[in-house]
């Protein structure tokens, strides 16, 4: 059963697995297990990241399209719902036509970029999606009328996604995770006080609701896209990954391949930018539309390891984390590092992007098969030292990067 | 047989680089079940004229037949689809997939399944089984689980003739598929020709410079040389013409075999 | 007493972090000079935290949602990027918590305004009124040139009605993508509408209205205006960018501060304690930052001590306040701070106090006169 | 037997995680062309490979005219003397025909005599001079690839399949071309698919099996002895004459 | 089957007389195919001056001219990173930006005595150091860079882009650690601003200014790229990066020190991201950390256009980008950026790989 669900891919590695295990549990529990809005706010970001990290890798760790013009999907998903809104007001009605609306767009954009790649190859075919995802950022920008220029849109949530909506009496409780972790480790004699402490309640309002329609989005892609690539016509996306020339040799039409999972890849962003603008009620070209966007999302692929699927849910679950709350770890570190001339200067809370930068840098470095790649190689090293295989290099397919 | 309608035909068949003219207004006609050398110097042509002909490269002018039907205007897949299979001279495979893993692929584009994607690929045994039946015919089933990457030369030339033994074409095209072979992996690769060739429906094609294994399996040779085709016929007569030992083998009949042949 | 709880979100990193950095400054000074250095309003010790939004609308509304759910912060000062502060400013009457938005943007007071927005620092209208007062008048021919989005159009649309109630006329605008930088084009255009025109006899002048880094004046000035009679004009600016102002000497305009202009105490102590304690001048935001404080704490003691949302718009509205900048006061009606202005000529000087331990030849804002905030009509547009 | 020019001494190498070659002995007499033989996959290729130090050597020494050359930067080997045929060839296709050759010449400007030599060897690739030469056919790329390794001279040369692809009359001239670096006292080592070629070139001979050197001796002893040949070679050489 | 061998003549008199009748049109379409770049540049010329008044054309050209040598200037080390050794480094932006920080200190703070002085030769005393210290220090950190950053990813592009936008977030923050969050004004040296004012007498081109700043962008942005062919073309080290960029390994096997090689372009490209940054900010006259990544769209067109990798056609790239701008910047300003990526994809849809291909895709 499981075996079906998960098209047979599992996470190979006991480690990934318990790692996955406690990012799902987080996820699907999340608004009982974190207290505040940030920790809501990080949840409902990893669960939209998950979607476009896992679309993304379709296209590039399965077919190695590099695209950067993922994020106009996104935009589009997210600026398809906010106008549909704005100039509708705030009905599913509304809420439906922009998506059906921007899955459209996303639908006709994806297909030229999809035959544009027949012509245009490799890394112009990548600088060209980047200059194009520009020119669309610039063209939002300059639309101020309607997409509110840089400045953005507000997004006007039907009701029943909004904070104002209580489908439950009264509140339910919740256990904050941090704390009583915290309060175990300092205080492990006080269990009852921490227990009370970490203690909370939950005003289940229309912004959960938003929040489990995301998880419930993000886990079919998933399951989908997991079955998508384990398919006959995943196999033939990793040949056009590895030799597309001789994909075309045996008979695969790749250009139609290749704008298949273009189109694909552009309208499960095109949704996870539908989901971003009613969690976030809020949305602009900063968030929806840049190109520094469009790095994290490509670094997010890359550290959970490419071409692992798997590694979407690890990479942008890591990211986000280090997004969010990096700046907070400096500013802790900094209490100690105070006074110090130039130490001080450089781990204030001020550099966090430094470090962030730092980071970047090394996680690329240290993770080249990304997380998900690396366990898995470690898992089998582990498997072969135990029983080394007959001969030679037996294969077992690690990270497909 | 020249009544027949032949399987695979070439009309002028011509491509320029840039001035230089690699195929010069070739033509010929193979008919089924015959197994055609072609040979010439290092340059002639031979992997050009290969290349017009499985759709790698646009001629510059001239037709391809196949059975009547013009292939001209159509991309590489679509002439691997209707039956023109290619084993490249350069080795050309799926590197980070597996041995089988690349079989499969092509019985999979063999069989028109590559856009199924509700299915899972592994529950596809009959596909599995069929590629391990064309990795046993090379000689490579212990090899089957091996990524293409680490296996050796010779290994790797057995495989490219795999991946065209699966796709079942009508037209089979080798491109020198001994070079770099050990002695001993050799007649693998020649068994498995011979036995293509007695099923007598196939049109093969073989590019190769080794003088013994033409003669032995060709039922007729053509001469490419500067792009052009000077000679074309029965074996003995083709390699006794002067033009064939003074341009191809350089040398007097005598003293060939001592070094050119493996 | 409970104390007040006051959460500067705005971006302390990224473009803007200058500007930031001069508010926290000037926020924290102003406490200091209207508590005495107590720091306690009323018996109340204040509490400033400090958040980065990094320049991202979506960070934002969760850090002033977390001032105001989790950290219970009375009142949400910034931020200062306009449209990061529009992205916040519903987040206020969700909580029914007094927001204090930093950004220019005409909408903050406008179309996207809200019962518990207050802006004491200047907006775009302002801006544009003043300098239309500060030129206006029959005889003047005007040709602008904005960035081509909402302050851009906003302030140009401001400028021209202000412009036009002077007797002045507008006549050609310019608009430009926010990132141009190659003006020569624009310029061209620009010339062309005024050069041969007769009937601007008190004279011809290019207006920009311009935020960000590639200010176009000093682009249209290297292709030499004065030989068709043309003069350049433009607002205020921090003193960075006025050092390049150096090369305009005579140009005209107006502008919201320049620590030379006002004259009083509170003027007074701000610079001398701004240069003890950073030897340099304070800037534009400083003053802003500086006046912002002295409405808080005027409004909390108008309330008697009281932080409750409703008290404390009670007391905002109408109050006035004193400031580095002189007297301001809160209009009921959009809840913008009016405020004088100054007209200023600029005149090139080296000056050695404008920043720590440097020395630039500048164009130094001398003071023409004050523009009485009686004298600009600003619109409501809320 | 001459003096040794190269020396392998339980030579162990490893591609990634994998042990591919288990310690080799081999020895090249200065002067001498020394065939090495093998099956496909036997470890002749990354024999020299390793001895270039293009992988990683886990293990035994490498010594070239007297110095141990184990843990050499490929380049200090390479000017050390030794140049290498790959397999592959490594033509660099964007570059033409002549800058192939000028940076082949790592001395300094082409000899003019020399490179004479080449184009009578060689003929196309006098009339592909200014080509760019990934668009040369697959054998003339293979002649480039050793006329690049003779432009200069060089005391030892490591070829790898040079016959594969080529025509035989190019190969003919090619065996002759073997035999004039030969009178010039280069020391050859040649892995050679094609027995008859290697045969009439090769004095000393080893044959390698999974990694390791089964059988070394001279190339006239092996050329006799059928049946020292069906033993290692798994075939009667004769068979396919 | 024909069962005689039909030998045919091996002379090549017929195929070469064909060749020589022919050869007139082929060489046509050669030069065509060889030089779309002029072609391109030609039309370009031609279409804006059919429509634009004469005088405002030439101002227009000239100040287009002037911004393709500057952004020439700030895009030719990133195509020569790319073209000699495929190194997608999207962090030049910040090395433009550290160039600029670093001439800037030097125009403003060490020389600015000099830069301040009406005489152009007085000038040119704080301008040449302030350009050779921008690329001096640009190529120091250069060095730093390719070893700590550049150097695990090569032949990797994706993870070059990675690496090097990480790389750019952290030089770019340690701009700011040094030099302070502040904008740093600095003026253009005295003898640079203004303009020259052609006499009004003069037929045709009377009453035109040309701007000082902008001539001199000209001359240096020639003087690079005439140094620059000529090291690529006429050198041996210039075949030797082009060797390197297909296989490291077969470099090394010749006897070279390929790491050696490359550590070297990519300091020359760093270094010539910083003389690029003097310029971009003696034309700003506001110094910011994301100065130079603020123009990194417009570097990717340039050296896409030109294709990737080639100096020449970095150059006739930065040429059009120029003058797009202004031309389409006159005529409808807003259409402007769109029309610079609508030049680029129109080019790359008739080809492919950039006006003059240097790599294969
Ligand atoms: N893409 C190309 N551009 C320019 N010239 C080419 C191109 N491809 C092949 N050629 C030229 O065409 C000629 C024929 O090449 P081809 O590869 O067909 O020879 P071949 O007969 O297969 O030789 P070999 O036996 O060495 O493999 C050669 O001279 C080669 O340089
Ligand atoms: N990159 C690699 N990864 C894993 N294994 C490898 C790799 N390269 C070579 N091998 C293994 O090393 C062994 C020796 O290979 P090598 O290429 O040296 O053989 P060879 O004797 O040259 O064969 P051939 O005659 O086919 O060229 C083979 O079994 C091969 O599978
Ligand atoms: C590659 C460049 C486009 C990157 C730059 N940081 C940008 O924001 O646009
Ligand atoms: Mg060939
Ligand atoms: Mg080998």
């Amino acid at each position: 059963m499981l075996s079906r669900i998960l098209s047979e891919d599992f996470p190979r590695s006991k480690t990934l697995t318990a790692l996955l295990l406690v990012i799902v549990v987080s996820l699907a529990l999340g608004p009982f297990l974190f207290d505040g809005i940030r920790a809501f706010t990080t949840l409902g970001m990893i669960c939209v990241f998950i979607m476009v990290v896992a679309a993304y890798d379709l296209m590039l760790g399965y077919t190695h399209i590099v695209s950067f013009a993922h994020t106009m999907f996104f935009g589009i998903g997210a600026y398809g719902v906010a106008m549909a809104v704005d100039g509708m007001g705030n009905s599913f009605g509304a809420v439906l036509v922009g998506i059906i609306g921007a899955l459209a767009v996303s639908f006709v954009l994806s297909l030229l970029l999809g035959l544009l790649s027949l012509r245009v190859k490799a890394i112009f075919f990548a600088l060209v999606t980047l200059a194009v995802a520009f020119a669309f950022l610039s063209l939002v920008t300059q639309l101020y009328n309607i997409t509110g220029g840089e400045d953005g849109m507000r997004v006007r949530v039907p009701r029943e996604l909004g904070p104002a909506f209580r489908p439950f009496e009264n509140s339910l409780p919740g256990i904050d995770v941090p704390t009583l972790l915290k309060g175990l480790l300092t205080q492990p004699w006080n269990i009852g006080q921490v227990w009370q402490e970490a203690t909370f309640e939950v005003r289940f309002n229309g912004r959960n609701v938003m929040y489990y329609v995301l998880v419930a989005m993000a886990t079919g892609v998933f399951l989908f896209l997991l079955r998508l690539v384990n398919s006959p016509f995943g196999r033939v996306l990793q040949a056009i990954r590895e030799n597309e020339f001789r994909a075309e040799a045996l008979g695969y039409r790749t250009v139609v391949y290749r704008t298949a999972v273009v189109i694909l890849s552009a309208l499960v962003a095109t949704l996870a930018g539908a989901g971003f603008a009613l969690i976030n009620r809020y949305v602009n070209p900063e968030n929806t539309l840049n190109f520094e966007l469009m790095v994290f999302i490509l670094l997010m692929c890359v550290i959970g390891g490419m071409g692992t699927l798997y590694g979407a849910i690890v990479g942008s679950t890591l990211f986000i984390l280090a997004q969010n709350y990096l700046q907070d770890l400096l500013g802790w570190v900094g209490q100690y590092t105070a006074g110090i001339p130039l130490v001080e200067n450089l781990l204030g809370e001020d550099h966090w992007l430094l470090w962030f930068g730092v980071l970047f840098v090394l996680s690329v470095y240290f993770f080249p098969a990304g997380v998900v790649g690396q366990l898995r190689i470690w898992a089998l090293q582990r498997r072969n030292r135990k029983s080394p295989p007959p001969s030679g290099p037996e294969a077992e397919p690690v990270a497909q990067t | 047989m020249s009544s027949e309608q032949a399987v695979l035909e070439t009309r002028d068949l011509t491509i320029n680089f840039g001035g230089h003219v690699a195929v010069n207004r070739v033509s010929c006609q193979f008919h089924k079940g015959t197994l055609t050398s072609i040979v010439g110097p290092n340059g002639a042509g031979k992997t050009t004229w290969f290349n017009l002909i499985s759709g790698q490269l646009k001629a510059t002018a001239g037709q391809v037949l196949l059975n009547g039907e013009d292939l001209t205007g159509l991309t590489a897949a679509r002439r691997a689809d209707k039956g023109l299979g290619r084993a490249f001279q350069l080795t050309n495979l799926f590197p980070n997939l597996t041995a089988l893993e690349n079989v499969r692929l092509a019985v999979a584009a063999r069989h028109h399944i590559g856009h199924v994607f509700w299915q899972m690929a592994s529950h596809r045994r009959d596909l599995t089984d069929r590629a391990m039946e064309y990795l046993t015919r090379v000689n490579l089933a212990n090899r089957a689980g091996y990524l293409v990457s680490g296996l050796p030369h010779g290994d790797q030339r057995k495989l490219e003739v795999a991946l065209m033994l699966a796709l079942e074409p009508e037209v089979f095209m080798f491109d020198e598929p001994t070079a770099g072979m050990s002695v001993d992996e050799v007649p693998v690769i020649l068994d498995l020709i011979a036995d293509i060739k007695k099923q007598q429906d196939k049109v093969i094609l073989l590019v190769e410079h080794k003088m013994d294994v033409v003669r032995s399996l060709s039922d007729r040779i053509v001469v490419l040389h500067n792009g052009e085709l000077v000679a074309d016929g029965e074996p003995a007569e083709v390699i006794a013409s002067p033009v064939v030992q003074e341009a191809y083998l350089g040398a007097s009949p005598d003293q060939q075999p001592e070094v050119a042949h493996g | 007493a409970d104390s007040i709880r006051i959460a500067h979100v705005t971006g302390f990193t990224g473009p803007l972090a200058p500007y930031a950095e001069q508010l926290d400054i000037g926020l924290n000074m102003g406490f200091e000079y209207a508590t005495d250095g107590t720091m306690k309003i009323e018996g109340r010790q204040i509490e400033i935290s400090r958040k980065d939004t990094q320049l991202d609308p979506a960070r934002a509304r969760a850090l002033v949602e977390e001032a105001y759910a989790e950290d219970d912060a009375h009142i949400v000062v910034g931020p200062v990027s306009s449209g990061v502060a529009l992205a916040t400013l519903p987040l206020a009457q969700d909580y029914e918590r007094i927001i204090m938005p930093e950004g220019v943007a005409d909408a903050i007071t406008g179309a996207e305004w809200n019962r518990y927005v207050f802006r004491v620092g200047r907006n775009s209208s302002q801006d544009a009124v003043s300098n239309a007062v500060a030129l206006g008048e029959p005889g003047v021919c005007v040709s602008t040139i904005a960035q081509d989005y909402a302050f851009g159009r906003d302030g140009v649309a401001a400028y021209k009605e202000a412009m036009e109630a002077q007797g002045g006329k507008i006549v050609h605008e310019e608009y430009l993508p926010t990132d141009a930088t190659d003006f020569t084009a624009a310029a061209q255009r620009l010339f062309d509408s005024l050069k041969d025109r007769s009937d601007c006899e008190k004279g011809k002048y290019i207006f920009a209205i311009w935020a960000g880094s590639s200010n176009p004046l000093g682009r249209i000035q290297d292709l030499d205006p004065s030989r068709f009679g043309i003069k350049l004009a433009t607002g205020g600016n921090i003193l960075a960018a006025l050092v390049g102002y150096s090369d305009f000497p005579g140009m005209q305009g107006a502008g919201f501060y320049y620590f030379e202009s006002p004259d009083n105490e509170i003027n007074d102590w701000l610079v001398e304690q701004h240069f003890d304690r950073h030897n340099a001048a304070p800037d534009f935001f400083t003053a802003q930052g500086f006046a912002q404080a002295m409405a808080i704490t005027e409004a909390i003691r108008k309330a008697g001590g009281s932080t409750d949302t409703e008290d404390l718009i009670a007391a905002f509205e109408g109050l006035t306040f004193q400031t580095p900048k002189g007297e301001m006061e809160i209009r009921a009606e959009d809840h913008q701070a009016m405020q004088d202005m100054y007209h200023f000529e600029i005149e090139v000087e080296e000056r050695d106090d404008w920043f720590a331990g440097r020395t630039v030849e500048a164009g130094v804002p001398k003071l023409i006169r004050i523009i009485d905030r009686s004298e600009m009509d600003i619109p409501v547009r809320n | 037997m001459a003096e040794p020019i190269l020396k392998l001494s339980g030579v162990k190498a490893d591609i990634d995680q994998y042990h591919i070659l288990h310690g080799v002995d081999l020895v090249v007499p200065k002067g001498e062309l020394t065939v090495l033989l093998g099956r496909n996959g036997a470890g002749k290729s990354t024999t020299l490979r390793t001895i270039m130090g293009l992988t990683t050597l886990t293990g035994g020494t490498v010594t070239y005219q007297g110095q141990d050359i184990s843990r050499w930067p490929t380049p200090k080997i390479a000017r050390a003397g030794i140049a290498f045929v790959p397999e592959s060839m490594g033509i660099f296709g964007l570059l033409t025909v002549r800058e192939n050759l000028v940076l082949a010449a790592v001395s300094g400007p082409m000899d003019e005599a020399r490179l004479q030599w080449i184009f009578d060897l060689f003929p196309p690739l006098k009339k592909f001079w200014d080509k760019p030469a990934g668009t040369l056919s697959g054998g003339q790329k293979q002649m480039l690839a050793i006329a690049r390794a003779v432009i200069e001279p060089r005391d030892l040369l490591l070829v790898d399949e040079p016959t594969k692809g080529l025509a035989p009359a190019i190969i003919n001239d090619l065996a002759d071309a073997f035999d004039q670096l030969k009178e010039q006292q280069v020391s050859i080592l040649l892995v050679e698919q094609n027995f008859n070629f290697s045969r009439r070139l090769g004095q000393t001979v080893a044959v390698m099996n999974d990694g390791a050197v089964v059988h070394a001796g001279t190339m006239a002893e092996l050329a006799e002895n059928e049946e020292l040949q069906q033993d290692l070679l798994g075939l009667g050489l004769g068979a396919h004459q | 089957m024909t069962e005689e061998t039909t030998a045919m003549p091996l002379s090549e008199t017929g195929s070469g007389s064909e060749r020589e009748r022919r050869s007139p049109i082929e060489w046509l379409r050669d030069q065509r195919e060889h030089r779309a770049h002029l072609f391109l540049l030609a039309i370009m010329l031609l279409a804006s001056i059919a429509v634009i008044d004469f005088r405002t054309w030439l101002v227009l050209t000239i100040s287009g001219v002037a911004m393709g040598a500057v952004l020439f200037l700030m895009a030719s080390g990133m195509t020569l990173t790319f073209g000699l050794m495929s190194v997608l480094n999207l962090a030049h932006g910040a090395f433009i930006s550290l160039g600029a920080f670093a001439g800037g200190t030097v125009l403003a703070f060490w020389l600015d005595g000099f830069a301040s002085s009406p005489s152009f030769l007085t000038n040119l005393v704080a301008i040449i150091p302030a350009l050779l210290f921008a690329a001096f220090i640009a190529g120091v950190v250069g060095l730093v860079f390719e070893k700590l950053v550049i150097k695990p990813v090569y032949g990797d592009h994706l993870k070059q882009i990675l690496v090097t936008v990480g790389g750019s977030i952290i030089l770019m923050q340690l701009i700011e650690v040094i030099w302070g969050p502040n904008e740093i004004p600095v003026t253009r040296p005295e003898a640079l601003q203004g303009a020259f004012l052609v006499p009004e007498a003069l037929p045709l081109i009377g009453g035109i200014v040309l701007e000082k700043y902008r001539l001199v962008a000209v001359v240096l942005g020639l003087a690079i790229y005439a140094g620059m062919l000529w090291i690529i073309d006429r050198t041996r080290i210039g075949i030797l990066i082009r060797a390197g960029v297909e296989s490291r390994e077969m470099v090394e096997i010749q006897g070279y020190r390929i790491h050696l090689l490359f550590l070297g372009v990519f300091i020359a490209g760093s270094a010539l991201a910083g003389l690029g940054g003097v310029m971009w900010g003696m034309y700003k006259e506001l110094l910011t950390p994301h100065m130079g990544d603020e123009m990194m769209i417009s570097v990717i067109v340039v050296i896409i256009l030109g294709g990737l990798g080639s100096i020449r056609g970095c150059f006739y790239g930065a040429l059009l980008v120029g003058l797009i701008n202004l031309y389409i910047g006159f005529v409808e300003p807003r259409l402007a950026a769109v029309a610079t990526v609508g030049l680029m994809v129109g080019v790359l849809m008739w080809r492919p790989q950039g006006l003059i291909p240097v790599i294969k895709v």
